[in-house]
């Protein structure tokens, strides 16, 4: 294949940005998916800087979160959640500031169950305004969230409940792999993280590691994440700590223990404490 | 320690091939809730690949028992889900692959197809370990639309809060609006408990809290199958949660004063205590404890 | 991990039989999604088996088709085509035998968009009645085909397409790689085949080679079909040809331009001088 | 073969440099279509490596000034897409890649994102060998559902039969139900024409069966922004097509004369045809002249 001919290719734009320049696209009152699940590749360095910078009202959208949300709300940034499950898993029992968020009435817990927040997010990549969601009946959960519709079959079946679209402004990935193009790779359990990348209008994506452009033409359907959905790709090592990140790290339980003890008083200080090391990656390209 | 007293050697455990001895209905009970957090000094010393011919009440904790209960609900070849936050699950699918159903398709959240080893799946039942070594991937959320079309057998699912009629909460104590307490959501449940074929409820506590007359919220309701508390196993008759068994450990009174909704039940048995095959693979599966977990806090 | 512990997992229930017996298995009136797309991994071996074996009112599914539904017509085995496309591309023209089916009135073409159809299987894949299909509308085909219902959005958007779900009896997919479980690769391209295992009630996979039990554990990832949706594994050497198959063999054209020559008498001697080599495949496990 | 008199040498070629002459109103028109089949034997001879520096009308053959068109229609960056038998869209959008649009994102049916080339694609555009070597996997599934959340900037789609109103039938000639002719169905096209930003509608027959007063069937109709044709280019205004140039090889007539509807026109220009740079690189980007397969039918 005649590869030279398309040099142009390897000059695309570079979408390469510092941590800080991606999280200041983000306006205060935008809807944020976030990847990964619980404790799991959540992208914590990007969440970490959206508190330092100190955005205000944002929604947030998960099938199951943990230390982001909690995070999130514990500095103050969140007004919504929508999510089937939020809590630290079994070691770690509630999500502290989340819960104390919604039960003082400053966040709103949008529940879904997680197969909705699924459907919602199928609807926003297939620009629908619903997906129908067979299963989910018999809750008082379609009463108290506006996202549920009972509609009838106009093929002559029972009932069905639709849940309305969710269109994130902003997904937000972190990856194991990523080139500056945007292109995407995830090991491991991949979550919700490919449709998110599909519903959002803009994807931000953090990666452990910047390989270079043309990476995957040996093997393209690795891909997980084509790059002309990206806006923009950050160099983030051990973004997702104190999470998990498959292949490079397991989740540091003391850290997550130490934060625990955290009040809300000492969040600014916690996260200032990882701006170094959040803001540590690349911020540009080398050519060799 | 709240036990009654042990079963006598000579009684069959295994629950498929005999007929459980019947509780009887006097069994004093003095605790609100069965303890399971701290392991018999007894177990704690017996070499764990050498496990005794003739279990003694010392030989297992509920934390096994439980885990025993629930992967004995599973038939060879049934799709079972587990999700998060679900470590006995996970060690009784497991479990239950191991010793009747080597046919068994175990499911989880990162997607891995019957995972080799639940090992290395300390601190959490959805992450990547799960799916390292499967026979093939399959996520949530093919996992859901596996159960939307009818075809998941069994999903294990838990809860904040449930009533007689097989009602579950894990969305919010008080009003949703305006809520006393956050719980975490339902997570998948409110999809999963109407469409699997069988859900099985399990939950680590046991009390007026927990089993209540009147769940706040109704997160979900539907094809609740099985409950295993650590006081007893619930079935499910014409809508109602029926008592089907007591734990040997123990008794119809302990579990009626720990319940908030009044106890439907006929012919109730003891539950089988964990026979020593069980209890050797489970050490197997589990070596680590890990159904311990959700018994800490 | 103790895998010595698992032995049983490897003793698993061996899906593996001849191409006659799973074919034996569809019935006449069954619905079949047809793997691959035009003349590209499309499940011919077993097409044509289906043809030895006269079935009869078959209803067919898939967003392009060529040489399989074609020559599923010529032999008349055919009573409706669900299809976005049908024909040959650019080299070959119209499929002769399935336009002259539609046009004499034994066949009834079912003409849908290739993306209805996706949403139809996509439908039926989440066990939905329908599916909103945002983007169809102003075509006759609302009016023509039965699939199509214009419905109100309940959450008072314009008013949207739905399309009835297809739930296909059987998918039949030609894969490069499976094993006798039921696991199954494909290679290049995957077109819709993967959706179509989840939309139907059973699969059967054909497959150029059968690896072992275990193949994949190393990256369970790569299995784009999970062994316990599938009901049969045929070993079909050169299943798709004189169709192509990535990375095995590409398209016989020739064989294609002699076959644009037959007349529907001459099917049935054009399926037999295929039954050899369609029915070469291993129909056990070697196990060693 | 029937072509007008070629261009005077000084005629400068780029399009988006220059102002295109205008078409005389009575150029003679003597076919129903351009005849494109044979390349020309002076093409044939000339070394595909040294065009000539000052092209003459024996340079380029239809299929190559279609391409050409189709091509310049693209700008950097957008999201395009070619689906089956669409080999004069594959080629084109290489050849914008290679040309003024570095950035193009092509995607297709086997959902090779940019492929590196094209030139394995012989028979088929959907096969194995688009993906083969790409930047990334995006499958048409996921094409389609971009194209519904208003993502795909361009859809490449044919059709049978077009009236002014900018319908598409690739369905039925006659009734749907009981069809004098079963055509190859619409593809992707019912979905996409209404989507897509932009819909380049292409055709390599010019006549009045496929240019009719009214389409028998409305597989699909909606955004149509250019049809290019081995005669001309329209586009579209107020809902209707609209002539927009003419090949340098037709005329205004030979178009009137082969469209089965009412010619609206205003200034109409001739088509530039393909510049030496052009076609340096469409024989770069297509060697073995697959643009000229569709046009053997």
């Amino acid at each position: 294949m005649a590869t030279s001919a398309f040099a142009s290719r390897t000059r695309a734009r570079s979408k390469l940005m510092p941590l800080e320049e991606a999280a200041a696209m983000v306006r205060d009152g935008d809807l944020l998916a976030l990847g990964g699940n619980v404790l799991h590749r959540a992208p914590m360095a990007f969440v970490r800087e959206l508190i330092r910078q100190g955005k205000r009202r944002l929604g947030v959208v998960k099938t199951a979160g943990a230390h982001d949300i909690d995070l999130l709300c514990a500095a103050g940034c969140v007004e919504t959640v929508n999510a089937g499950f939020v809590s630290y898993e079994t070691e770690f029992g509630l999500a502290a500031h989340y819960r104390k968020a919604v039960e003082s009435g400053e966040v709103r817990a949008n529940e879904h169950a997680c197969y909705t927040v699924i459907s919602a997010l199928r609807a926003a990549a297939s620009g629908a305004p619903f997906m129908p969601v067979i299963g989910f009946r018999g809750t008082d959960l379609i009463r108290e969230n506006d996202d549920f519709r009972v509609i009838p079959d106009p093929f002559g079946g029972e009932p069905v409940t639709v849940v309305r679209a969710i269109v994130p402004d902003w997904a937000v990935i972190h990856v194991q792999e990523a080139d500056e193009t945007g292109n995407a790779v995830i090991h491991g359990p991949k979550y919700e993280d490919v449709l998110m990348s599909r519903a959002a209008r803009k994807v931000i994506i953090t990666a452990e590691r910047i390989v270079s452009a043309g990476h995957w033409q040996r093997q393209p359907t690795l891909v997980d994440i084509p790059g002309f959905l990206v806006e923009a790709v950050v160099h983030a090592p051990r973004g997702a700590a104190p999470g998990s990140c498959d292949r490079m790290y397991d989740a540091d339980l003391m850290a997550l223990a130490k934060f625990m003890k955290l009040e809300r008083k000492d969040i600014p200080a916690y996260v200032a404490q990882h701006e170094r090391a959040d803001r540590s990656g690349r911020k540009a390209v080398i050519r060799i | 320690m709240n036990r009654i007293p042990g079963q006598p050697k000579a009684q069959p455990y295994l629950q498929t091939k005999t007929q459980p001895k019947t509780v009887p209905a006097a069994t004093p009970a003095t605790s609100r809730m069965a303890p399971s957090k701290t392991p018999f000094a007894a177990q704690a010393k017996r070499p764990a690949t050498a496990p005794s011919k003739t279990p003694q009440k010392s030989d297992w904790r509920i934390a096994d028992l439980m885990v025993c209960v629930m992967a004995r609900l599973l038939q060879d070849g049934e799709r079972v889900f587990h999700g998060v936050a679900s470590h006995l699950p996970m060690i009784a699918m497991a479990l239950a692959r191991k010793l009747h159903a080597p046919n068994l398709v175990c499911l989880n959240i990162p997607g891995g197809v019957n995972p080799p080893s639940v090992q290395k799946a300390s601190y959490s039942s959805a992450g990547a370990d799960l799916l390292s070594g499967a026979e093939a991937y399959f996520p949530l959320d093919q996992i859901f639309d596996l159960s939307m079309r009818g075809g998941l057998d069994v999903a294990f699912l838990s809860g904040a809060q449930f009533d007689l009629h097989g009602n579950v909460n894990n969305s919010v104590i008080g009003s949703y609006r305006n809520p006393k307490v956050r719980l975490p959501g339902g997570a998948g449940s409110a999809v999963l408990i109407p469409t699997a074929r069988k859900v099985i409820i399990w939950r680590t506590r046991h009390d007026r809290r927990t089993f209540v007359e009147k769940v706040d919220f109704v997160t979900t309701r539907g094809n609740v199958w099985k409950v295993v508390t650590p006081l007893c196993v619930f079935g499910v008759k014409d809508g109602m949660l029926r008592l089907e068994s007591v734990h040997p450990t123990s008794s119809l009174r302990e579990v009626e004063e720990n319940t908030g909704f009044p106890l439907k039940y006929g012919d109730v048995v003891y539950t089988p205590p964990p026979t020593p095959r069980e209890l050797a693979a489970l050490r197997q599966v589990d070596p680590h404890d890990y159904r311990l977990k959700e018994f800490k806090n």
